[in-house]
């Protein structure tokens, strides 16, 4: 066949619907326009559910108390639960995730303890878990940097022929980097067994999706690496399991990444020291609140008969248990060793630093003499 | 309209500004006006006037065309820079914190500081690349750092940061005035500190330092965020019988050798100040070229009070990381005071 | 419409043939496989064709030369005759060029001196033109830096309503830097008047584009810019220069940038340093050497009348005294100043830097006078 | 296999390399066949060897899936040599040059230097960054950076570099066993220097700096591709009645200040040689911190003898930039040397 892509390509690609299973009203999408995926199972989707409502109430919680200046800063991902949570029930706990600063629901859901999420935003130290243990990478301040981690990380994998995949999330904003691209590309030539979740939330900061590309959508990027592409409706956490949870078993098939663009909307600021209001209208963030994730998912459940009254109990008290888990790690005063900045800025010690670190102690030491 | 016609104290003095980030805001306006060729561009910058809202109404009162959001890259943001200073235009572009200036380093290492060069002055590179520099303000991971000795290392670029609103606005001006491409350092943890009302400066070329409090038995050398702490490590030396003499250097490549020389052979002892890492700072080139010049001048060793050699702390444990007054003056005690 | 591109994408994209108004033998293509475009006319074929043999002969005798080690290295654009001329040939004189250390032919048809051109390979000093006499910046060595100028270049004239466009050319291995991504998708998003021309010889120094990305074409990663691109065969000077042609118009209506991937290859080693035995098959070469594009046109042109045997003549001579010229150049001494070195580094002179070169020029006349 | 066990010196009398390109060859080869979880990977690493074939035949003998060509993009390269690292690989990456280190400079100072710090030590990065560096061979632009002072202020790196073939191969072998990542530069111009027949050096660990050369009246502190111009210095110096006293750092960051303390203390003067620009070099946090703690054993101030603070010279024009034997004795004899 010789048919050319020489043309401009408005001409060439047809218009595109973000792929969704559960309609905006909660009905499932007729199965033709399920475009061959199908709806997960019940159980599934009120695990997913459950988690989403928790990570809610947890992000609520933290917003509220980052706003009394109790953590230094806190982005929030409230109306992202589905990407968020869809991505990672569809993980199995020994695929790593690489996530950013703005995923800590997800982190939550992987099952890192609050304290130690929340050690980052609160500023005892830049990361508050072993890794290793939870199979999380620290949240990703520098943008896009991560996508290459998990590339590195899961090509490591396949060459020690360990049947892991890992995800990698990144925001709409950060496909813009140059290291998005040499991610991208480095795991289409490796086929390394990595998912790529781009959560376009429509926002990086104040610059909306029309300053940041003009791309139709950000999976087609997925075409000039070769590898496949998936445009996801974001607020669907059917959708967005059933796709990554297809992305995750062709990447441990051997059959290399993929790019998933969940499009989605940030309703909150972009942290808790942003002002929207400079930049974008109040009604487009109320349209997007219509859209909510968690309610959409929920009038789903119902009408299939799911959701009764005493699992949405179980629920609320799971979700103020973890928001009172949440208020009592942050009324915990955080544990402060000065002498620990220098204990591991090498895995070999220094004797330079050793010395630094001697030299701060004798002040402290002055210090508190002098206030007794 | 011939942007050196402007004479930078009457616009200034018109209005005058409160805080650095009114002042800075404040040249950025008046170079806008000024010069048709200057734009600004970056993350950010447009309409919500960038994070610390430095570009407050630019786009606002200028337009699209003049000050705009580019797409979330910055290497792109240097790169297409540039390309447009070597078009004729003068791009004022900001890099959100030091640490988001890192992918851009090729851009800057590679062309910003070796266009000119290159090409036997045929091409220039009329740029300003702002960045907000340094701790102070509890920031998370990557937001505090200092990379000053990066730029002042690089032959090509001049690095210059000022202490306060009177020098942020000349300077600032100054800088997108200036043919060179410049890497403007803006301490961010001063962004919000006002001018005392007392304070009338005076008037200076950027590429000059300035003795900022007079004193006879030691020079301290400091810069940006480092001026006030050296300042109130004055003040407390007085109370105890210390007279320090304190130099804000505002230029930090080219480097003013001539006030720095003179204060020090007056005083013959000097102590250099910043937030940065020790290990290669800037304090080692200040305390290597002074030695070199004044050697025979000096009583004690330079000293350096700095950054430990470690990542920047975590929000909260930064206070045991940057230099205190205290600090400094233990370390001044550790001179051989009898020689 | 609501056709969705969330399948694995082989099963969605065609197969393409690169786009080419002349085949192999030097036959047009047949007008309904030029996908709209047309053979462009033999007057502009034939200063092509002299362009390109000028070019041809100069780069041979520059690469002789550099083998006699009379420069310090030398990129051969041989075999990409097609592409280098075909794009500059498309170019109006103040259109600017931002060209890598590859497309040194291309700069000699822009008008840029020889000598001036080799001044950097010579290494007498790194860039020997004042780029705004020749519309064309220094030929860039790190890699897909200059495709970052050309964007910001060409969008500064359009914020002055200057009607120029800008061309980058850039390689195959130098698309998977950051760089290039950014560049892109600035321009998709400024609509910057640029045209990016990929030159895709299919080697990165040693390494393959097999090895270097999985895309099936380069072209495609427009797509992911919402900007058109063509895939088009770089041995064909007719089609590169018909696309660059198009891809300018369009650039100057306002209507924004263009890739455009010339296929083509790398006959001759990297640079002199290189061993290409150790990397590819002499047979593979052999058989590119065989499409050679400067044969392919000129027999096009010998079947369409507008080669004779006068035309042939002065040609050659005038590729003769482009060779010589080049000889001659470089039997001048280089005039090496070291002075010079410390004379640009700042347009704003500095006492520093005025004394370091008054110590070298004191060291140097002592050394002249010891040698006295 | 413990790496740990196989002992250094065994491996390599086994068959004595002459070239450093031969024996940070045999280093690696050594390296990849004592630990399986050493993956070499880069620009033209595989089958080319890299450009000056430092890698030569390692992709034929230990197969694709331990040596391979990487897609051209520093950034990636690092970046995916950290996921690498997490995993638990030991990744020895090339940099082709030290100007082509800039793309990927914010995945080396924001994560390679960061990671084990930010997790508390959950996190190693047992990972080499090899970079060809400085000049001396003719090097069009951007092929003759000395990027040492970039990555020697970064706390969180480890910097060596050898400057004979019995140093690189036990400094590299080191470096991939370590638990640390490693920026390991190379002096491109010293590759195809034969070891002297007759030399016979200890080993030592790479942190240790080494007196290469004994004398008394001065000490020269080189490292790298300058200790052959040091040691050419020690030579006409001694004709000349100076006694030159010569230390190869080796490691450049952590300094060893026991080693050229001593030494300083003995001879009272030193000079520091590099070929990087001056300005915030290397050399300033050398003679800032030999200064600092040898200051009353000093006679004159330390000198630098350096490159000029421009962008390095275009090939024909670099011997009046590099440092020479001639520049480094006149430089010495400005110091008063009655004193
Ligand atoms: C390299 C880099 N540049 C700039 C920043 C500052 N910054 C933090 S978040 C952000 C916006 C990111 O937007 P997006 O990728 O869409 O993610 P979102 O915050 O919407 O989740 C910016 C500019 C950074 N963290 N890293
Ligand atoms: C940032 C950067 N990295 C590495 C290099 C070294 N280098 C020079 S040319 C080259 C290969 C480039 O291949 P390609 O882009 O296909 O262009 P070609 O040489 O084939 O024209 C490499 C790796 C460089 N110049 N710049
Ligand atoms: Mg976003
Ligand atoms: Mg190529």
């Amino acid at each position: 066949m010789s048919t050319i892509l020489a043309t401009p390509l408005p001409i060439e690609l047809p218009d595109v619907e973000p792929l969704r299973l559960i309609g905006d009203t909660g009905k499932a999408v007729p199965a033709k326009q399920r475009h061959g995926f199908e709806i997960p199972e019940l159980a599934t989707l009120l695990g997913i559910y459950r988690s989403m409502v928790v990570a809610r109430r947890w992000d609520t919680q933290v917003t509220a108390l980052t706003r009394q200046g109790r953590l230094s800063t806190y982005p929030s991902a409230r109306g992202q639960e589905a990407s968020e949570i869809g991505t990672v029930s569809a993980m199995s706990p020994s695929d790593w995730l690489f996530p950013t600063y703005r995923d800590s629901i997800a982190v939550l859901t992987r099952g890192v303890p609050t304290a130690e999420i929340l050690t980052g935003f609160r500023g005892d130290w830049h990361c508050g878990w072993n890794p290793h243990e939870h199979a999380t990478a620290p949240q990703a301040t520098p943008l896009a940097t991560q996508v290459l981690h998990a590339v590195g990380f899961a090509t490591a994998a396949k060459l020690k022929n360990d049947p892991i995949a890992t995800v990698a999330f990144i925001g709409d904003g950060a496909t813009s980097e140059g290291d998005a691209h040499e991610g991208f590309n480095f795991a289409g030539v490796w086929q390394a067994p990595t998912v790529f979740v781009i959560q376009n939330n429509q926002f990086a900061i104040s610059v909306p999706y029309s300053k940041q590309t003009r791309a139709r959508m950000l999976a087609d990027r997925a075409i000039g690496y070769g590898i496949p592409g998936f445009h996801v409706d974001g607020n669907d956490a059917a959708a967005v399991y059933a796709v990554v949870t297809a992305a995750l078993d062709r990447a441990r098939r051997g059959d290399g990444p993929t790019i998933i663009e969940c499009l989605t909307y940030r309703v909150e600021p972009h942290t808790n020291s942003d002002d929207p209001s400079r930049y974008r209208d109040a009604s487009e963030v109320e349209k997007w609140r219509a859209k909510d994730p968690i309610e959409r998912l929920e009038r789903y459940l119902v009408s299939e008969g799911a959701l009764n009254q005493s699992v949405r109990d179980e629920i609320s008290e799971a979700a103020e248990a973890t928001a009172k888990a949440m208020r009592e790690a942050l009324n915990q005063e955080p544990k402060l060793d000065p002498m620990e900045l220098f204990e591991n800025v090498y895995v070999t010690k220094r004797a330079s630093l050793q010395a630094q670190q001697a030299a701060l102690q004798t002040e402290l030491d002055l210090d508190g003499d002098s206030k007794k | 309209m011939n942007p050196q016609q402007s004479t930078k104290s009457k616009t200034q003095s018109e209005a005058k500004p409160l805080t650095m980030a009114a002042a800075l805001n404040r040249a950025m306006r008046d170079a806008l006006t000024e010069n048709e060729n200057v734009v600004i561009f970056g993350e950010d910058v447009g309409p919500l006037g960038g994070v610390f809202r430095i570009t407050d109404g630019l786009n606002r009162d200028f337009g699209e065309n003049r000050v705009w959001d580019s797409p979330l890259a910055e290497s792109g943001i240097i790169g297409t820079a540039i390309g447009m200073a070597m078009y004729g235009l003068r791009p004022v572009v900001e890099m959100q914190f030091d640490a988001f200036s890192y992918p851009a380093f090729e851009q800057i290492v590679s062309h910003v500081a070796k266009a000119h060069n290159r090409t036997r002055g045929a091409v220039r590179l009329p740029m300003v690349i702002r960045i907000p520099t340094s701790g102070g303000i509890g920031g998370v991971e990557h937001h505090s750092d200092s990379s000053e000795a990066y730029w002042t290392h690089t032959p090509g670029l001049t690095v210059v940061t000022p202490s306060n609103p009177t020098d942020a606005y000349s300077m600032l001006l100054e800088s997108i005035r200036s043919d060179d491409p410049i890497i403007f350092l803006e301490p961010k943890s001063h962004y919000w500190t006002k001018e005392p009302e007392a304070t009338e400066l005076e008037e200076l070329p950027m590429n000059k330092a300035r003795v900022v409090r007079e004193g006879d038995d030691v020079t301290l050398i400091s810069y940006g965020p480092t001026v006030a702490l050296a300042l109130k490590t004055a003040e407390l030396g007085a109370a105890e019988g210390l007279s320090v003499e304190v130099i804000d250097l505002r230029s930090l490549s080219p480097f003013d050798d001539e006030t720095v020389g003179a204060s020090v052979r007056k005083t013959h002892r000097a102590a250099v100040l910043h937030e940065a890492a020790q290990f290669g700072g800037y304090g080692a080139e200040v305390a290597a070229r002074v030695t070199e010049r004044e050697f025979y001048h000096l009583a004690s060793p330079i000293l350096r009070i700095t950054g430990a050699d470690i990542p920047f702390p975590a929000p909260l444990l930064e206070k045991f990381y940057l230099p205190n007054p205290e600090r400094i003056l233990t370390a001044l005690n550790s001179w051989n005071w009898e020689d």
